[in-house]
């Protein structure tokens, strides 16, 4: 065993600083957000409290914008991602990723001029449809994979490129269901047409720096203790299944 | 003001009356026109949500922390005393009257509730506010000893003084901010952090790379302020002060500075209300100051309309009354 | 006392002007010598190289023996010596009269409060305005300006004092008070070097009187000599003038 | 600069020499210091990843869009024509010789490549740079004609005029640009955008209400530069344009204006360049200007070190290029 | 020509001043009328009320019969019947002489460009500096700027002429060439108002001289009446100081 690569770990950071600093950024509900209070509540940030509680070391967060969340892991602004980060292949060269524990994937709000013509994602193919999606997210490369030919624009939030489609001014936003479902839910009643079939498969995980084989095991077994003693479910309940906390976000 | 008395049309009052009320009136019409076309567009005012981002009620929970029954509750004007025992143990507890939630003989479990009462609390948008202010003030502090030092180098005969301050300057008031900012947290940031972990020391959080990036922003024009203070004092001032013997440094801190220093009070303080705008950018850099406030309860709260209107108001109100501030003291110089 | 030996000065900026043209002279201790001249021939400038305000770009001068334009002499030493009175006083405007005779007695001389303070007092009695040691130089006249600029070139015990046209910018009326300070000072026996158009503070106090133009010394002698008997036909055209 | 010539010890040739190149090793070791710390937290630096932001070559393929053999590769200098047919179709294509990839008779299927050129392309930090460059120049055309009527504006009689040029000028130049263009974005922009569709009209880009938002902000500092420049302008040309019997805007604009101008145009070069380093703003609402386009490059390529140097090098060539000329005007209007 | 009844005058900023103080006079058609006073009487702002570069208060003015004072009047129509020429000439800098002259006939008087320029060239040979017309008002001396103001203002073909002290900012040797302008002028029969404290001029071509002091006319007459037997003390003394 490499004792030199065990005492690098982050692991022993974390536990020599006594605190666990955990990138997001707030806005990708109901992962992360921020409440009322100005507090960061969201599934991502009841795991993450939980994590802090095993190490026994505080809890610390750190809302930074998505478009920099890699380097700023990289340059050693926080510990771990935790932001609801798909595990893509791209990505996965540059970060390690702990086992996923959600798997979402890409799906279109649409506004409502369009019902029943646009079917699925294959219909927006065509210039004269504006799409939106947020930076730097698996939505984009959907659209730039899947959808190469509709006029596309990226927004640096998730509501700025919603509202867009809410607004009119675009006619499709492609983002992962879960946020989708949350924003139809709220602003979509007889603006938005939710077609709620993802077309993409999107494994969620954590991310940390590379070459860290202590941390990356740590994680994996957090997560199977977390998933299996019920907590996972509860959490899953609470922000996936039951809209109780929207109250205490607007 | 241009006025050259009887080249404008001799104005009666009903003349400034009939168009001032017209500005009033414009005023009135804009505004109106704004709502009418949210109106248009569907979008429902919500101001009533507003105030909670300032002040808000939380309910704050007395739980028991031990099992067993409730001893007794004793009224003490608007307090009461719980006191809660069992197997041994035994607890008393101060809450408020109004809000207490067992009575006597009730059975306790730990962590149940005793009582709860509401207490205010500063909402998210007065604690960005406050950093706000936090972080331009302790930036202004830096730029200005900064810009002391960096003003003094740049106009002294030292080659290596005076090509570093006019390199520094230069290169700070070429680029933008958010870039500089992005330079500290991204380049700086991460070397010195990486550094002190390094020898084991803790690492800085990123709040003091964003007050590092202001404060040499702010150092650069500060620089230009002192430098214009300083030459702005008499020339003779200098020649009384050096034939009575003193050496430069005697004469720059005893006779120029004090008499410079009058001079560059209003333009530091109009420096810091720039801080104050500029410390908007911090955001960027996970700063929750008030425009990154706002912006995350816009996300949340899907309110942006109000929420930009009363952000943009805050800093209104921030700049206008640290400008009457200046206005005060060029006052007060121009006296002296 | 001083001696200014071959001295020429150049200044280059905004366009060349030969301001002193190997100029020579020597002032006894305890004499005075009264410059006069008509404007730009040079005066200020011999003056400001006496305690090298201005650099004379080449030639000697010597203060009490001390060659002030060698690079190693102690020239805020040498300051001390020679005090200073400017046109336009120089009063250090944010501090009152008093902080103004001691500021360069606590700094330069490192002195005593105390000691400084009486010297203060007594200077400021010696030019007749003990009463206003508590006044900012703003509140004072002109000619109260300048006799606390005397007593502040003084305050430092210089053995030397350079007066530069100290009245010409004085109303009418208040260039008597320090004419007589002036007076006063060289019957105490100090040494004096005055740029003056005053004709009258010459003839009286004047051991010796300069002509300069155009950054030379054309003539020098007894006042009556020069004011009376001039030989230069410049000089008497200059004189002829003003008188 | 401070200079008063006997005051300052006499500096030798060799002062300025020795303390002139003691500035240059400052610098070099500086920089050798940075270079050293990345060393020590293992940063690799990567300077030849970055040319091809700037430039970058690309690969274009010609594909067969017919299915069949390649019938005749006929050579004509450098280019070859490529003749591919079957079944009834026939393709003829223009090819560049070096890099063909088929022969004569070889089997071809709908879309096989048949050769295979390089292209040279901009790179996204100069497109970047060539927005930020059009954007400043645009909003700073606005903001110039904005600025003029605000100008004159705020120095008319009439209080409307003056109170609106007030109220502007203020709340502009009170509140932060990034506030602004929020605002901007999501205030006017839905607002306006919403209306248009309402009435079936095409929605207006995201990067005009950026360039409404700069224009804006620049056309309140413009309207004080304007102002500054007609008060400069003596009063004695009014009143001899008046007198001449010309109207109050016949002196404004045949005397005042032109006059006005040749002052005004120094300090307005001067707000473009401002204006340049705040169009680093408009990166937070999508547009893909310098900063946004080298944060977008950090996010991908994750050499922070390298692209945050150069992105503030080419503003401040930007900037330092735009001050030459600041400085050439303003030695024209000394001048003349 | 030109009536003023009664014309008053306070300025309020920075300080109250009484400028004007109920002055009543009227210039005949082809009149040459020349004021004198001391500094600050009033001269300029009475002559500035007569078009209106200043409000007068209180009375009526009166020129060719129209009341300048009045809201209806066309003030713009008024200006160009009153040519006023300046202490400080206020050429416009950005134009050469030619187009100085031609600027506001182009503009206000709606001339022809070919007409302006006749009328522009005749009027340089009438005050004699016919060859400077392609030069820029920078280039000129302070008597041949003085000469185009006056050109500029003929060229509007005002009735009357006003001068405000239009010798006092020149060099004393080019008073002369604008004094023999301006005389040629009256001697065309230009109903003229000058303030000016050249006595040889008021003497050889002024109809009356108008005395002013502390913003009332003291008295008004003849020349040879004024300048010789003044009645009024006031007079007398201001005569005699600079006589
Ligand atoms: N700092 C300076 N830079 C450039 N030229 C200077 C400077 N000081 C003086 N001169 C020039 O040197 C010449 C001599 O100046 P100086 O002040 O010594 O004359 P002065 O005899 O004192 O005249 P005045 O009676 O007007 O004070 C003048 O032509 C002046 O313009
Ligand atoms: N625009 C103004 N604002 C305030 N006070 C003024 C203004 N113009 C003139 N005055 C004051 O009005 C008084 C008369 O001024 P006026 O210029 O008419 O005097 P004058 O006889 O022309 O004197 P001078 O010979 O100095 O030109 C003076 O006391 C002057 O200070
Ligand atoms: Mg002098
Ligand atoms: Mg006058």
């Amino acid at each position: 065993a490499d004792i030199e690569l065990a005492k690098k770990s982050t692991l022993e950071k974390i536990l020599k600083n006594g605190e666990l600093r955990v990138g997001f950024e707030a806005g990708y509900m109901p992962f992360e957000m921020t409440d009322k209070k100005g507090r960061f509540v969201g599934f991502d940030i009841d795991c993450a409290k939980e994590m802090a509680k095993a190490m026994g070391v505080k809890f610390v967060p750190v809302n930074t914008a998505w478009d920099g969340i890699i380097p700023a892991l990289l340059t050693d602004k926080f510990d771990i991602i935790m932001s609801g980060m798909t595990c893509t292949q791209e990505r996965n060269l540059k970060v390690n990723f702990a086992e996923p524990y959600v798997v979402v994937g890409q799906t279109i709000l649409l506004h409502k001029k369009h019902a029943g013509k646009v079917k699925s994602y294959k219909d927006l193919n065509d210039p004269k449809f504006i799409v939106t999606s947020k930076l730097g997210t698996t939505g984009e490369m959907a659209v730039k994979r899947l959808i190469p030919k509709c006029t596309y624009k990226s927004f640096e939030t998730e509501p700025e490129a919603a509202l867009e489609v809410v607004n009119g001014k675009a006619d499709a936003f492609i983002y992962d269901l879960p946020y989708c479902a949350v924003f139809h839910g709220q602003q979509g009643a007889g603006k938005l047409i939710f077609l709620d079939e993802p077309f993409t498969f999107e494994p969620i995980a954590w991310a940390i720096r590379r070459g860290d084989p202590d941390f990356i095991n740590w994680l994996n077994n957090f997560l199977r203790q977390l998933k299996n003693d019920g907590r996972f479910d509860r959490f899953y309940q609470k922000w996936f299944e039951s809209t109780a906390w929207l109250k205490n976000v607007q | 003001m241009y006025v050259s008395s009887g080249l404008e049309p001799r104005r009666t009052r009903k003349y400034y009356l009939t168009w001032g009320s017209f500005f009033f009136a414009l005023v009135f019409i804009l505004v109106g026109l704004l709502y009418y076309s949210t109106q248009m567009v569907d979008y429902s005012w919500r101001w009533y949500r507003v105030p909670q981002y300032f002040f808000f009620q939380e309910e704050v929970e007395v739980r028991a922390e031990v099992q067993g029954e409730v001893l007794s509750v004793k009224d003490q004007k608007k307090k009461a005393l719980v006191t809660v025992g069992g197997e041994g143990e035994k607890e008393t507890y101060t809450v408020p009257l109004s809000g207490l939630w067992v009575e006597q003989g009730d059975f306790i479990n730990m962590g149940d509730v005793l009582a709860s009462h509401k207490e205010w609390q500063v909402g998210i948008l007065l604690q960005g506010l406050w950093l706000t202010l936090k972080v331009s003030l302790v930036a202004i502090i830096f730029g200005t000893i900064l810009g002391l030092f960096t003003g003094l180098a740049r106009i002294s005969q030292n080659p290596t003084l005076r090509w570093g301050a006019v390199t520094y300057i230069e290169i700070v008031r070429g680029s933008p901010l958010l870039v500089q900012i992005f330079i500290w947290y991204f380049v700086f940031g991460t070397l010195i952090n990486s550094l002190l972990n390094r020898y084991g020391m803790p690492s800085i959080p990123p709040l003091w790379f964003g007050v590092a990036a202001l404060s040499f922003f702010a150092g650069a024009y500060v620089a230009e302020i002192v430098r214009a203070g300083i030459q702005s004092v008499h020339t003779g001032q200098n020649e009384a002060a050096r034939s009575l013997g003193m050496s430069a440094s005697q004469a720059m801190r005893h006779v120029i500075l004090p008499q410079a220093f009058r001079r560059i009070l209003p333009p530091l303080a109009g420096q810091f209300i720039s801080l104050i705008k500029d410390s908007s950018l911090l955001g960027i850099i996970a700063i929750r100051e008030l425009t990154k406030a706002t912006r995350e309860v816009v996300t949340t709260s899907l309110q942006p309309f109000e929420l930009w209107f009363v952000c943009a108001l805050l800093y209104l109100v921030l700049t206008f009354t640290f400008s009457m501030l200046v206005q005060y003291l060029e006052r007060r110089t121009v006296m002296s | 006392m001083i001696q200014v030996r071959s001295v020429s000065k150049t200044f280059h900026l905004p366009h060349e002007v030969k301001a002193l043209v190997d100029v020579s002279c020597r002032v006894g201790a305890a004499e005075v010598v009264v410059i006069i001249g008509p404007s730009g021939s040079g005066k200020s400038t011999l003056l400001r190289c006496l305690n090298r305000l201005e650099y004379a770009d080449v030639g000697n001068i010597l203060i009490d023996g001390v060659d002030i334009l060698d690079e190693r002499t102690d020239i805020n030493q040498v300051r001390t010596e020679v005090g200073m009175v400017f046109q336009s006083f120089n009063l250090f405007p944010h501090k009152s009269v008093e902080d103004n005779l001691i500021l360069a007695q606590r700094v330069v001389r490192k002195r005593s409060k105390a000691d400084c303070m009486k010297k203060a007092h007594m200077l400021l009695e010696k030019v007749g305005i003990k009463d206003k040691a508590r006044v900012f130089p703003a509140q004072l006249s002109g000619g109260q300006q300048q006799r606390v600029a005397i007593a502040r070139a003084l305050a430092m015990d210089p053995k030397v004092m350079l007066f530069d046209e100290p009245t010409s910018a004085l109303d009418p009326e208040m260039v008597g008070e320090v004419l007589d300070v002036m007076k006063a000072l060289a019957k105490d026996g100090m040494t004096m070097v005055v740029v003056s158009h005053e004709m009258g503070f010459a003839r009286e106090v004047a051991d010796r009187v300069i002509f300069m133009d155009q950054g030379a010394i054309v003539e020098e002698g007894a006042p009556n000599r020069i004011f009376d008997r001039a030989q230069n036909p410049r000089t008497q055209s200059f004189l002829s003038q003003i008188l």
